[in-house]
């Protein structure tokens, strides 16, 4: 990759050991090679980091910081900014409800709150036994389709409320 | 000329402002000679009267029994004034609002006790669940910001009251 | 790849799909898709080739068919036949009937007003080759445009032909792109940027997701005349990470089209080059502005700044940069390919050509469209849309996302372009076209709006990061019937601040959900207010309120 | 009338005729010729980044309000720097800024010395007309020097700025975002285990309210100094 090159005098590749001798660090720092461990990759290397990890701890963002030369303060200010990126690791499954325009007026806020009333978490957060995380997405954009969730990465269209909480129940009941 | 029917009350605040009214010195004589002091924490008169002209109201509106004051003194009032931060801002009695009512309470009552540990239940009103200024629950006429407003600020507002001037305190009430 | 290899690539294409009669196209999108329209795929090309059907029946992959709430889509050609709601159980039945009787149980008529009433030139593609084979791209005329203005056209021509063609920017604000290309050109500089937006974040729009996904080379042919025509070497194309599928698609593109040696150094023989990568969003609606896009791309926060300097002068590491959103560059190919004045005949004398837009809500066809200019509301909703469902009524339409407005029946017949939408005190935005019915309430909308734009503000600039949480306090209280009537006028004031303080188009914009409800349902606020009722019946009216 | 010198324009402000140099930002050319603008985020050696929208100016034949501190002056410019809507528009900046976090003036360090304060002063802002948010923030007063008290931050981000561009420590940064956001030394860590910080207090001095103070420091006690900011930008320049 050579577009920020002329931008960037540093081209110095990075020596920063990885925080552990878990294998998923090598996908991040092949990305961080990818990217010629340039400071601009920095969004890049983050989806690559939850990607592996499912969320960003520090001694993820310290390597990252350390490894493209971006201060700690920045590497935290930009992976708080944006709605991807998540500082906890997420539920053992993840329950996304879209609320979407679509959604919303299709029904959405009741989906959320069947799901929080029956798990007792709200939005964001994940149950106390780490099984289930309700997160809301601002728009999946499968409008056609709404009222949307996605279900383990899964996207199911034209869900009613009973149903969502029977498939939410299912994962609190078997130890799948 | 009838004299202005002028009263105080002193809501959730230190007395302070009213201590800084009764500072004006020998001007306080030129007031006093304007006004009857209908109701007052500086006279003796329980029942707060039907018609007031003039009200100054020193302190936020912290617990019921404010809030149901504020109401009355409305309603009864033809000019209110909020005198100082606490009426204005609701200063440092909205400190305790991040804490909410509960936390606050047991700290005072029950953490910060050394002997018989318990809340009050009995005659001192219920909180509300937030310090809010006056103006936050009903029309203010005159703000005079300050902790406390200074004599000078004070006597310069009342004087335009009683000739029936609008007071003009631009430039020079300040919060704190 | 030469213009001459590249049409014997695509004649040889076209003949090899010309030996197999029959071909059965199986939608792809993603609402498709999570319909299980892969399974249907898979299902479909095991029958027929159970029955011997190989050679003369095609089973493929395509991208969007627009009618996504009745997918999986299949439709069978020459024969002209469309299937919705096809399940993998009904592949026997489904082959059995190909060169026979069409299967009516599941049959879709093709000449429906919903496809009728369409022009397609963005989505001229979609539903009809596999997005993941620049071959079936190639053959379909694609790259042409590229090659032949690389061999024939200078850069100066290219611009003048999109000027010609009175494309503005399809993003929201309707610059003309003619103007842009020529302003980048001109702009002083050795490097420059191209940058494709990709990041939709309207909720409620899937125009450009649909586009990425289904004709994914249309916008890189479109990205690399752009660069050709400003003198960019590279570009980027930024893309919201919740698009995944887009995102494998354009990554899978952009290598094939290095390997024909259509992006890269020298593409086309010729002395131009142009690379291009992909940058994913995070999740942050404000990236959909220009200024805070490249800041994205440079992976920092994504805080507009002030402009100008604007990103023609002064974009991506201060260097001059062209930013257009995915469906102008889809435009750009068949421009190029047919001259501006074949474009500029399509649509209404300010806003040329067409427009997709995501039609969703109370409304019976929900999906992908595409129209001319000029096409009228009603036409869009009652005919193409095929109107409200359940015997409700039509109440409003909502165009442009948080940034735009609701639009109230009396404007049902206007006219739709950039600027008739702006006079309503709404906008054309991205394309999402919401519709709403009785049981909407028009102040909980806007509160929706307004959590929406508190959520998504980047808090740089003290109006909109505080003003919009203050109006939204406010809307909140009203949906509550605990406001007052000093509210209403406070709201107002709030709106006229913040949209004329605030630094960049999310915080200038966003009060217009709520300006344009005040201003034609302003009996809703009134009733919720006043009387503590929601006339829709929707807000949950605090008993204390009430009493 | 002999044609302006290079670099040399005259634009109209606020309607006198005034010349100024070409890099130069109306906000500047404003302040040599004592016209009053308000600012907050805006400090004289470091970037500005136009996001307090308090010096906001109204220009003739456009609709659209440019904040001073960035707009520059150009030929023919005419501007104005006083109306009753910019008047208005400043008032509720203010306002909406004293409404969104906890700034109790009257126990504060920089009582008397605080550019919010004295903002809204000059403003005449009596009471703040929407409602208080009193959000939860905590004070980290876990620097040996220093303390940060969330509950008085007006996000303008002079420490951020100074603490990059001048001491090149980059310890500052915004984290989260709109209404949620707040600044933070390093991965969010207490200021006094911030790796990068070199306790230089650039940030303390610049800082515009009583967020960033000396520790020791009592109720109105707290007076900022500035002065080193333009002459160190200066000497760096020179020496660059």
């Amino acid at each position: 990759m050579s577009v920020a090159q002329t931008h960037h005098g540093r081209f110095l590749g990075s020596r920063t050991p990885a925080p552990s001798g878990d294998a998923r660090w090598k996908l991040v720092a092949a990305t961080m090679r990818r990217h010629g461990y340039r400071a601009d990759a920095l969004i890049e290397v983050l989806h690559a980091v939850q990607g592996a990890f499912g969320f960003l701890d520090d001694d993820g963002l310290r390597f990252v910081a350390a490894s493209l030369r971006v201060p700690y303060s920045r590497v935290y200010g930009v992976a708080t900014f944006y709605q991807h990126f998540t500082l906890r690791p997420p539920g053992k499954h993840t329950c996304v409800v879209c609320m979407g325009t679509t959604c919303y007026i299709k029904g959405a806020q009741g989906l959320v709150e069947a799901v929080q009333d029956r798990l007792g978490v709200k939005p964001g957060q994940t149950t106390k036994d780490g099984r289930v995380s309700l997160l809301e997405a601002r728009c999946i954009g499968s409008c056609g389709l709404a009222p949307a969730v996605v279900l383990d990465g899964a996207m199911h269209g034209k869900i009613k409320a009973e149903d969502l909480v029977g498939k939410v129940e299912e994962w609190m009941k078997h130890d799948s | 000329m009838s004299k202005v029917r002028l009263a105080t009350v002193w809501m959730d605040g230190c007395s302070g402002c009213h201590m800084s009214f009764l500072d004006m010195d020998e001007r306080i004589l030129e007031i006093a000679d304007k006004v009857d002091l209908v109701y007052s924490p500086l006279v003796d008169i329980k029942t707060f009267p039907e018609s007031v002209d003039v009200t100054i109201v020193e302190g936020a509106v912290s617990n019921e029994d404010d809030l149901k004051k504020a109401k009355m003194i409305r309603a009864r009032t033809k000019i209110l004034v909020a005198l100082g931060d606490c009426a204005v801002t609701s200063n440092v009695p909205a400190m305790r609002n991040q804490f909410g009512t509960e936390g606050v309470l047991a700290r005072a009552y029950l953490e910060n006790a050394q002997i018989n540990p318990h809340v009050p239940n009995k005659v001192i009103p219920p909180l509300l669940p937030q310090a809010r200024p006056l103006h936050e629950f009903v029309p203010v006429d005159v703000f005079v910001p300050g902790c406390p407003p200074s004599a000078d600020d004070i006597f310069s507002v009342v004087a335009d009251l009683l000739a029936g001037r609008t007071p003009d305190l631009h430039g020079r009430g300040r919060f704190g | 790849m030469t213009l001459e290899e590249l049409q014997a690539l695509a004649e040889k294409t076209r003949a090899a799909a010309a030996v197999a009669g029959r071909v059965v196209r199986v939608c792809q999108g993603t609402g498709c898709h999570s319909a299980g329209s892969d399974t249907v795929q898979q299902a479909l090309a095991r029958e027929t080739k159970e029955r011997g059907m190989g050679e003369a029946v095609t089973v493929m992959r395509v991208g969007c068919r627009g009618l996504c709430a009745s997918g999986p889509i299949v439709s069978v050609s020459p024969d002209n036949l469309l299937y919705r709601s096809v399940e993998a159980s009904d592949a026997p039945e489904l082959a059995a009937s190909l060169g026979g009787e069409p299967l009516e149980r599941l049959r879709l008529p093709s000449d429906s007003p919903f496809f009728a009433r369409q022009k397609k030139i963005a989505l001229e593609n979609l539903g009809q080759i596999d997005p993941e084979s620049i071959e079936d791209y190639i053959a379909a005329g694609g790259y042409t445009a590229l090659l032949t203005a690389l061999a024939s056209m200078a850069p100066a021509e290219i611009i003048q032909q999109v000027s010609v063609s009175g494309l503005r920017g399809r993003g929201g604000a309707g610059y003309p792109s003619g103007l842009k290309w020529g302003t980048v050109a001109k702009a002083a500089g050795a490097e420059k940027y191209v940058v494709c937006n990709g990041d939709e974040g309207d909720p409620g729009a899937f125009m450009d997701r649909s586009v990425m996904e289904g004709d994914p080379h249309r916008v890189l042919e479109g990205m690399t005349l752009a660069a050709y025509a400003v003198g960019a070497k590279h570009g980027f194309v930024y893309v919201r990470a919740e698009y995944p599928l887009a995102v494998s698609r354009l990554r899978k593109a952009i290598r094939q089209a290095e390997q024909y040696g259509l992006l890269g150094d020298k593409i086309g023989g010729s002395d131009f080059g142009f690379k291009v990568e992909l940058r994913l969003g995070a999740g942050a609606f404000v990236c959909g502005e220009e200024t805070a896009l490249m800041a994205s791309v440079e992976g920092q926060r994504g805080t507009p700044r002030p402009r100008p300097p604007f990103p023609a002068q002064a974009g991506l590491w201060g260097c001059p940069t062209l930013i257009n959103n995915v469906e102008t560059f889809a435009n750009i190919a068949p421009i190029v390919r047919r001259g501006g004045e074949w474009y500029a005949a399509i649509g209404t004398p300010k806003s040329k050509g067409t427009k997709v837009f995501a039609l969703s809500g109370r409304v019976v066809h929900t999906g992908l469209i595409e129209v001319p200019m000029g096409i009228t509301l009603r036409e869009i909703i009652f005919e193409i849309g095929g109107g409200i469902p359940d015997g409700k009524k039509f109440k409003a339409v909502q165009t442009g996302g948080p940034s735009g407005g609701c639009v109230p029946e009396k404007f049902l017949d206007m006219p739709l372009d950039y600027d008739s939408l702006v006079s309503i005190g709404s906008i054309m935005g991205s394309g999402g076209m919401i519709v709403m019915d009785e049981t909407s309430c028009m102040v909980d909308v806007a509160r929706y709006f307004m959590d929406f734009c508190t959520g998504e503000s980047c808090g740089k600039c003290v109006p909109c990061r505080v003003g919009t949480a203050q109006m939204h306090r406010v809307l909140d209280d009203i949906t509550r019937g605990t406001a007052s009537e000093g509210d209403l006028a406070r709201l107002e004031e709030l709106c006229d601040m913040v949209r004329n303080t605030s630094l960049c188009g999310l915080g200038q914009s966003a009060p217009n959900p709520v300006i344009t409800t005040l201003r034609y349902f302003r009996d809703e606020y009134e009733a919720h207010i006043r009387d503590k009722r929601c006339p829709a019946g929707r807000c949950r009216i605090s008993q204390e309120a009430a009493a | 009338m002999s044609p302006a010198a290079p670099g040399v324009v005259t634009f109209v402000m606020d309607g006198k005729d005034v010349s100024a140099r070409a890099d130069q930002t109306v906000l500047a050319v404003a302040r040599e010729h004592n016209v009053a603008i308000p600012t907050l985020c805006a400090l004289e050696g470091l970037s500005t980044v136009g996001a307090c929208r308090l010096c906001l100016v109204e220009i003739a034949g456009s609709p659209k309000l440019q904040p001073a501190c960035v707009l520059k002056a150009t030929e023919g410019l005419n501007v104005s720097t006083r109306s009753e809507r910019l008047d208005k528009y400043r008032k509720m900046i203010v306002e909406l800024l004293l409404s969104e976090r906890n700034h109790v003036c009257s126990v504060c360090v920089s009582n008397g010395h605080c550019d919010l304060q004295s903002l809204a002063q000059s403003l005449g802002i009596d009471h703040v007309r929407f409602p208080y948010l009193y959000p939860s923030f905590a004070v980290d007063a876990s620097h040996a020097r220093f303390t940060l008290d969330h509950n008085r931050c007006v996000l303008c981000t002079r420490c951020v700025r100074v603490c990059d561009e001048v001491e090149g420590a980059h310890t500052w940064d915004v984290m989260g975002r709109g209404i949620r956001s707040q600044v933070i030394t390093g991965l969010k860590q207490p200021w006094g285990e911030s790796e990068s910080c070199t306790t230089c207090g650039k940030c303390v001095q610049v800082c515009p309210t009583g967020a960033l103070s000396e520790k020791g420091k009592s109720v109105a006690e707290m007076r900022k100094r500035r002065d080193f900011l333009p002459y160190l930008t200066q000497m760096r320049e020179e020496h660059a």
